[in-house]
């Protein structure tokens, strides 16, 4: 009892000052990076830390997408015990920062020049107030399609870089009897089909109107029909049992030769390697049709919860080891993402990975870098879910375009 | 099991016995359906299952998945497998299943042989509490721990597990305990037992076949948790499920099914095990009490 | 004052009060029969006794001593329930010393008392066995084995014999009066079976719908009955009753009744008292035991107010020692005790003997005796 | 005279009696005191929260009945109500079925029951986190059962629930039922071995046929396990979420959402506290207004 008194006595302490649960010279890393690749990538980064005699705690919480972990992570923070540093995506960071809970890097950010470093269009999601809340690991780019080379070639079919040309590809495979499109039926995967699929409908000034800004007219004009119209064409040309499925699955399809494509992040990549195939030979990686010049994305960071007031040198440390470049280059070899810095060298990435950097390079100079709304770096959880539901509806034949249109404008106004 | 139905008068003709056990094995199948997937996969190489068939036997057998499951897999940023988080599931579990099933007995002792004046309505609401939806409690069940100081521990989790745990506890004793005859606790009483004497010398002794049941329950749910073994426990200190959920969930990675399903398998002997050694119990448990309110 | 006094005690659940006003004193040494229908207040007052229910108003004193709020087990009484509420995971003997060892008995003593009570019931070879393994007989054994080890200033039973075939329970009726005998042990006894409660009682509290209708040795019970339903209670057939009217004439009172013929029928009332004499012209109930309405060759030679009815005999019940003869007097059912060889048939006429000695006569609007 | 105790002799009830008297309350105290805090404390808090602005985490501004009109303006809500009921309703009326059912042929003295009873219980024993995934490969029309059927030669075979918009809250049906129905079967089985034989025998005395002995007498005696089983199942029904998860996600589309799916997602992944809390507070009111009178029915024929 009377242990149990002193306990409390302490907590009430820790709450006071709001300090993290985690040891002096410990980090508690809440993650959900658990599978083979990402968890011995994001060991580099424990090596490293634990070779500055700083300690790492292991929080993973997977599945998802974040989920289960942002979930987790409310709890921790609701019983005064925050981790040291949390994996977050998006609109998460900003809204944790929005809390206060979140504490300020500026002082290493300026030491790094993180600013000059980091693109713009990512920054916007690892500042808040102008002050540097998180360290960004990698860029995921959404808008990417994934191709079977052999079955393209076998139906005499060169890679399509305009709606018409992937609407004439597909129509091709579907009669040479090949599923067209590899899909999984899930809510997240049809979203980043339908990312990808907008800003071909109506480019990135549509694009930024309709899920950055929420601008009602966007979101109700005739472009975002025609961007569900595009979404039933696709629709029309997967298979019939894609609901449900896994997205790896939909990427051994494309694998094994049962389709031609599949629309996926660059994460995809890791299952054609891990298959064996080679970028370039087997499989082909490209921009989505008609979003050749943009790049969606999203992208993994490290939010440094506030630890009474100042940065933890611990903290620092984990920050500053996150954002060395020695760090971006092996971990997004391994997970198939490009570094979230531009000025790193790509020599070691592969075929895909160096294609994937330049676009991103070139779009971030060129303003053609956006936030992808379909993995919640264009607009807040709760519009992102309520597009969520009407685009899935859609695509699952439960709205025509017109409907979907009108329903669209209706779930974003009551959910922003 | 042998007991009381050894003379059943019911009679059944050849033509009904066949089909009954026809239905009874059709059934056995059904239920045996998803454990035959899980196992048959768990004991594939990766390349068969992406490869289609997912219900066929494997071409060539392998017990790899279940070593890497258990001691290779990599759980968090160490390919650790499910073995550590054993030991963690087994310090939550058994204190947890022991706390609720005794409180459970003492509690249901008192509302059948103690009763006073609102003691309904307090099972009622004890009861009442069996059905609150988990998700709605974690918030808050967050800030109290995190006040009491328990947040991120083994002792936090058994507490949360304790409080969901009781109201079913309690009403397995409190129906068993109702047809166990009074006249005992009073003779006793005139014998000089006091409260803690007749529940420890009388009660306790006759109550094994509900405490199968409520044990068997408790250690079920418990054990199965996930939700509350994610957000109360510290990393390395995560129950079994919480690990599973790790290796079996991964939103960018590669999926190894047949490592998955041996986890999956791997996490439930412990349950199973309670089911096959103590379910002959089960039935006599529920039997004895529980269902006849 | 007595050994067990039991003082205007009454019991309430909440509004409801289920037991009135009870007063009874018991003296060392006797035996106590609480009878009654159920629900009648008698297991609450034995429970209130053994201190398993409150006392909501009134006194319990044993020896002298307050028991009011006293724990059972400082009562130093000893109960045998009608279930023997045998321990189910203790052997026998293990059941036996329970109290002692609850009371810190040292083992040596305990064995003892154990031997001891095992010796005076009879059931030394059942003492390593569980109840389970016991016929009824020998649980109802060990129980009063568990009560007597004791050694109790009062001893209380619960209904003990009603678990056993017709057979046995008069063979342990025969033995708990026995040990009552020998032992000479002040007992409380609750049953519904008006035997039990004549055979083994000194006294008999007769209870019903809460309160204590009559208190009495077995004969005042059985011969002079407080009222109507301690008369129906108690016996076996019960007690005849017979609307009549009475008529003084001169020192003499009449019942006035018709037999079944329409013939007027008087029948003198024996030793009328005051009270019965200033009842000229009411009707009342006329109570009359079977054995005290027979043939006339069976009625009671010493009596000497016998008086003669004929009627027509209904129907005949040969039961070995005796005839039972029904028929019907002033529109009341009655039986009649007779001879086994008694000359009567159904559908005759025959003649029946009153011993008004044995008459009783009740108010049929408060349903008390008029004495 | 074994003990005697000639020391006390007042009215006043002794020092044991007086904590005899409150052992049984201070025995019970704990527990009550852990539900009243941490079961209707948190049911005070969520009702409370329902009423504010809360979206990421609780905070305290007062919004009034917003949330709760917003919460019936949208579809997604009304359509997990809609599944909840189809679910509810089937689930415990099939698994009731099936548990009887398979109850009541396991008693008529069946060899091997030793070896089925385990069989059918098992399935409770395991988490939905993966028998979900052997689930839905076994539905998948691609590679589980259709499939299967196809390679066996019944081309013509068609299972694909689990695909459409219309049937795939059924699968979710099945997969519970899948894990219940064996639970449910154990306890029937508990209240068939607890009836009187005699009452059987004297029932066939009368000429009752199997058939008639089942439905008018044995039946009618098993309605505490009824009972039992539909507070079970009820609870069962109310809080499944995992297995919706891992089964179908709430796909295809919205097709298989219910309220314990829709809460979590607004509570924690829309980052809509507020609606979230007000949907929780209607779920309890439904869990009440089922359980209340069922409770107060129970436990008032028992006094």
């Amino acid at each position: 009892m009377k242990h149990l008194m002193m306990t409390m006595k302490a907590s009430v302490a820790a709450l006071a000052l709001s300090v993290g649960g985690a040891n002096a010279a410990d980090v508690e890393v809440l993650h959900w990076w658990t599978s083979g690749g990402e968890a011995a990538a994001l060991n580099v980064l424990k090596q490293d830390l634990e070779g500055q005699g700083i300690g790492w705690q292991d929080m993973p919480v997977a599945g998802g997408g974040g989920e289960q972990a942002m979930t987790v992570l409310r709890a921790r923070v609701t019983a005064g015990d925050a981790p040291t540093a949390v994996q977050a995506l998006g609109f998460d960071i900003l809204d944790w920062g929005a809390e206060g809970a979140l504490a300020n890097l500026n002082d290493l950010a300026a030491q790094e020049g993180w600013d000059d470093v980091v693109p713009e269009a990512l920054q916007a999601f690892a500042k808040y107030d102008g002050k540097w809340i998180s360290a960004p690991v990698n860029v995921h780019s959404t808008n990417w399609v994934w191709a079977n080379k052999a079955v393209l070639d076998a139906n005499g079919i060169a890679v399509p870089t305009t709606w018409e040309e992937f609407t004439a590809a597909v129509e091709a495979l579907a009669a040479a009897g090949v599923t067209p499109i590899a899909h999984g039926g899930q809510a997240w995967q049809d979203a980043t089909v339908f990312d990808a699929v907008a800003m071909s409908a109506g480019g990135p000034d549509f694009y930024k109107a309709a899920f950055i800004d929420l601008d009602e007219d966007a979101l109700g004009s005739d472009t975002m029909k025609e961007a569900f119209d595009r979404m039933a064409f696709i629709r029309s040309h997967v298979d019939e049992n894609f609901s449900g499925r896994d997205w790896n699955l939909a990427t051994a399809m494309v694998i094994n030769g049962e389709a031609g494509f599949q629309m996926m992040g660059d994460w995809a990549k890791g299952e054609f390697l891990n298959a064996g195939k080679v970028p370039g030979e087997d499989f082909l990686c490209f921009r989505f049709p008609g979003t050749t010049e943009q790049v969606t994305f999203n992208a993994d960071q490290f939010m440094m919860f506030d630890q009474g007031g100042s940065v933890s040198s611990e903290q620092a440390a984990l920050a500053s080891a996150i954002l060395s470049p020695s760090f971006q280059i092996a971990f997004n070899k391994v997970k198939g993402s490009v570094p979230a810095r531009t000025d790193v060298a790509g020599d070691e990435l592969d075929a895909c990975g160096q294609q994937g950097m330049a676009d991103l390079a070139a779009a971030a100079s060129s303003g053609n870098l956006f936030g992808s709304m379909a993995h919640g770096h264009a607009a807040p959880a709760s519009v992102k879910n309520a597009i969520y539901d009407v685009v899935t509806a859609h695509f699952n034949g439960e709205f025509d375009s017109e409907t979907a249109v009108a329903e669209l404008v209706d779930a974003v106004s009551i959910a922003k | 099991m042998a007991v009381a139905s050894s003379d059943t008068a019911i009679r059944t003709g050849r033509i009904a016995r066949t089909f009954i056990y026809l239905v009874l094995l059709l059934f056995a199948l059904f239920y045996m359906l998803p454990l035959y997937v899980m196992l048959i996969n768990s004991v594939k190489p990766l390349s068969e299952i992406t490869g289609g068939g997912m219900m066929n036997l494997p071409d060539i057998w392998t017990l790899e998945p279940w070593r890497k499951a258990w001691s290779e897999a990599q759980i968090g940023v160490q390919p650790t497998g499910l073995k550590p988080y054993f030991w963690n599931s087994i310090q939550m579990v058994v204190p947890a299943v022991a706390i609720s099933t005794i409180l459970g007995a003492l509690n249901g002792y008192v509302l059948t042989k103690w009763r006073f004046k609102g003691d309904t309505i307090l099972f009622g609401l004890m009861l009442f509490a069996c059905f609150i939806p988990f998700q709605i409690v974690l918030i808050p069940m967050a800030r109290v721990l995190g006040v009491l100081g328990l947040a991120g521990s083994t002792w936090g989790l058994v507490l949360v597990h304790l409080v969901y745990g009781i109201g079913f506890t309690t009403l397995y004793f409190r129906n068993y305990y109702a047809v166990f005859p009074t006249e005992l606790v009073r003779a006793a009483q005139i014998d000089g037992a006091g409260f803690f004497q007749i529940f420890w010398r009388i009660l306790l002794p006759s109550s094994g076949p509900i405490a199968v049941v409520s044990v068997i329950w408790q250690f079920t749910n418990i054990w199965n948790d996930f939700l509350f073994g994610a957000s109360f426990a510290a990393g390395d200190g995560a129950p079994m499920t919480v690990a599973l959920n790790n290796l079996v969930q991964s939103s960018t990675g590669v999926k190894e099914y047949n490592v998955h399903f041996a986890g999956a398998i791997l996490a439930a002997t412990p349950t199973l095990l309670v089911y096959i050694v103590a379910g002959r119990y089960f039935v006599r448990g529920l039997m004895a009490g529980s269902v006849k309110g | 004052m007595g050994f067990l006094d039991i003082r205007n005690a009454t019991k309430s659940y909440g509004q409801v009060e289920v037991l009135h006003q009870v007063d009874i004193s018991v003296d060392e040494g006797e035996f106590l029969v609480l009878v009654g229908p159920s629900g009648c207040g008698k297991s609450t007052l034995l429970n209130m006794i053994a201190g398993l229910e409150d006392i909501t108003t009134g006194e319990i004193a044993i020896k002298g001593r307050m028991m009011n709020g006293v724990h059972p087990s400082k009562r130093n009484i000893a109960m045998v329930f009608q279930s023997y509420a045998l321990y189910p995971n203790m052997t026998v003997g293990q059941n036996i010393t329970f109290g002692l060892e609850m009371h810190g008995v040292a083992k040596p003593e305990r064995d003892k008392a154990m031997a001891d009570v095992a010796k005076l019931l009879q059931i030394e070879q059942l003492l390593d066995r569980k109840p389970g393994q016991l016929s009824g007989g020998q649980r109802q054994r060990v129980a009063m084995g568990r009560a007597l080890v004791r050694n109790p200033d009062v001893f209380l039973f619960d209904e003990p014999l009603s678990n056993l075939d017709a057979k046995l329970r008069v063979d342990m009726r025969t033995e708990i009066k026995k040990l009552h005998q020998n032992l000479g042990t002040t007992i409380v006894y609750v049953t519904h079976d008006q035997i039990e409660a004549m055979t083994l009682s000194t006294r008999i509290a007769v209870m019903n719908g809460g309160y204590v209708q009559q208190l009495g040795t077995p004969k005042e019970i059985y011969d002079t009955p407080a009222n109507l339903f301690v008369a129906t209670f108690m016996g076996s057939p019960s007690m005849n009753l017979i609307p009549v009217k009475l008529r003084v004439d001169g020192n003499a009172v009449y019942a006035d009744t018709k037999n079944d013929q329409d013939e007027k029928v008087s029948l003198p009332v024996f030793e009328p008292s005051a009270t019965v004499k200033s009842c000229d012209g009411q009707s009342v109930m006329l109570g009359i035991r079977p054995e005290a309405l027979t043939d006339p060759e069976g009625a009671d030679q010493r009596s000497t107010h016998v008086e003669r009815i004929r009627n027509t005999v209904t129907v005949t019940e040969p039961a070995g020692s005796d005839t039972f003869v029904a028929t019907t007097i002033g529109g009341a059912e009655c039986v009649a005790r007779m001879r086994s060889d008694a000359d009567v048939a159904p559908g005759r006429v025959s003649e029946f003997a009153f011993n008004m000695e044995k008459a009783v006569l009740f108010d049929p609007k408060s349903e008390a005796r008029i004495a | 005279m074994a003990v005697t105790d000639p020391a006390v002799g007042a009215s006043a009830p002794d020092f044991r009696t007086r904590l005899q008297h409150w052992i049984p309350k201070i025995v019970l105290s704990p527990s009550l005191a852990m539900i009243f805090v941490f079961v209707y404390g948190f049911i005070a808090f969520t009702v409370y929260l329902s009423f504010t602005d809360s979206r990421m985490l609780p905070s305290f501004g007062w919004v009034g009945w917003e949330n709760y009109s917003k919460l019936w303006r949208l579809s997604h809500w009304e359509i997990s109500l809609i599944n909840m009921a189809i679910f509810a309703g089937l689930y415990i009326v099939v698994c009731t079925a099936i548990g009887l059912m398979l109850a009541i042929f396991l008693d008529q003295k069946i060899r091997g029951e030793g070896v089925l009873r385990p069989l059918y219980l098992y399935p409770m024993a395991l988490s939905f986190i993966v028998t979900g995934t052997a689930w839905k490969w076994f539905l998948d029309p691609g590679i589980g059962l259709e499939n299967v059927m196809h390679t066996w030669g019944w081309t013509s075979f068609s299972f694909d629930w689990i695909k459409n918009r219309d049937f795939a809250i059924y699968t979710v049906v099945l997969a519970a039922v899948w894990q219940t129905s064996g639970f449910v079967m154990a306890m029937f089985l508990a209240g068939l071995r607890g009836i009187d034989n005699e009452i059987l025998k004297a029932a066939q005395m009368d000429g009752a046929s199997n058939w008639n002995l089942y439905r008018r007498i044995i039946i009618p005696q098993l309605r505490p396990a009824f009972l039992s089983a539909f507070v079970i199942l009820a609870h069962l029904a109310i809080k499944t979420f995992d297995l919706v998860i891992a089964l179908t996600g709430g796909g295809p589309g919205r097709a298989t959402e219910l309220p314990a799916t829709f809460m979590y997602s607004y509570t924690f992944t829309r980052n809509q506290m507020g609606i979230g809390a007000a949907s929780a507070v209607i779920m309890l009111m439904t869990i009440a207004a089922i359980m209340i009178p069922y409770l107060y029915a129970e436990l008032r024929e028992k006094k």
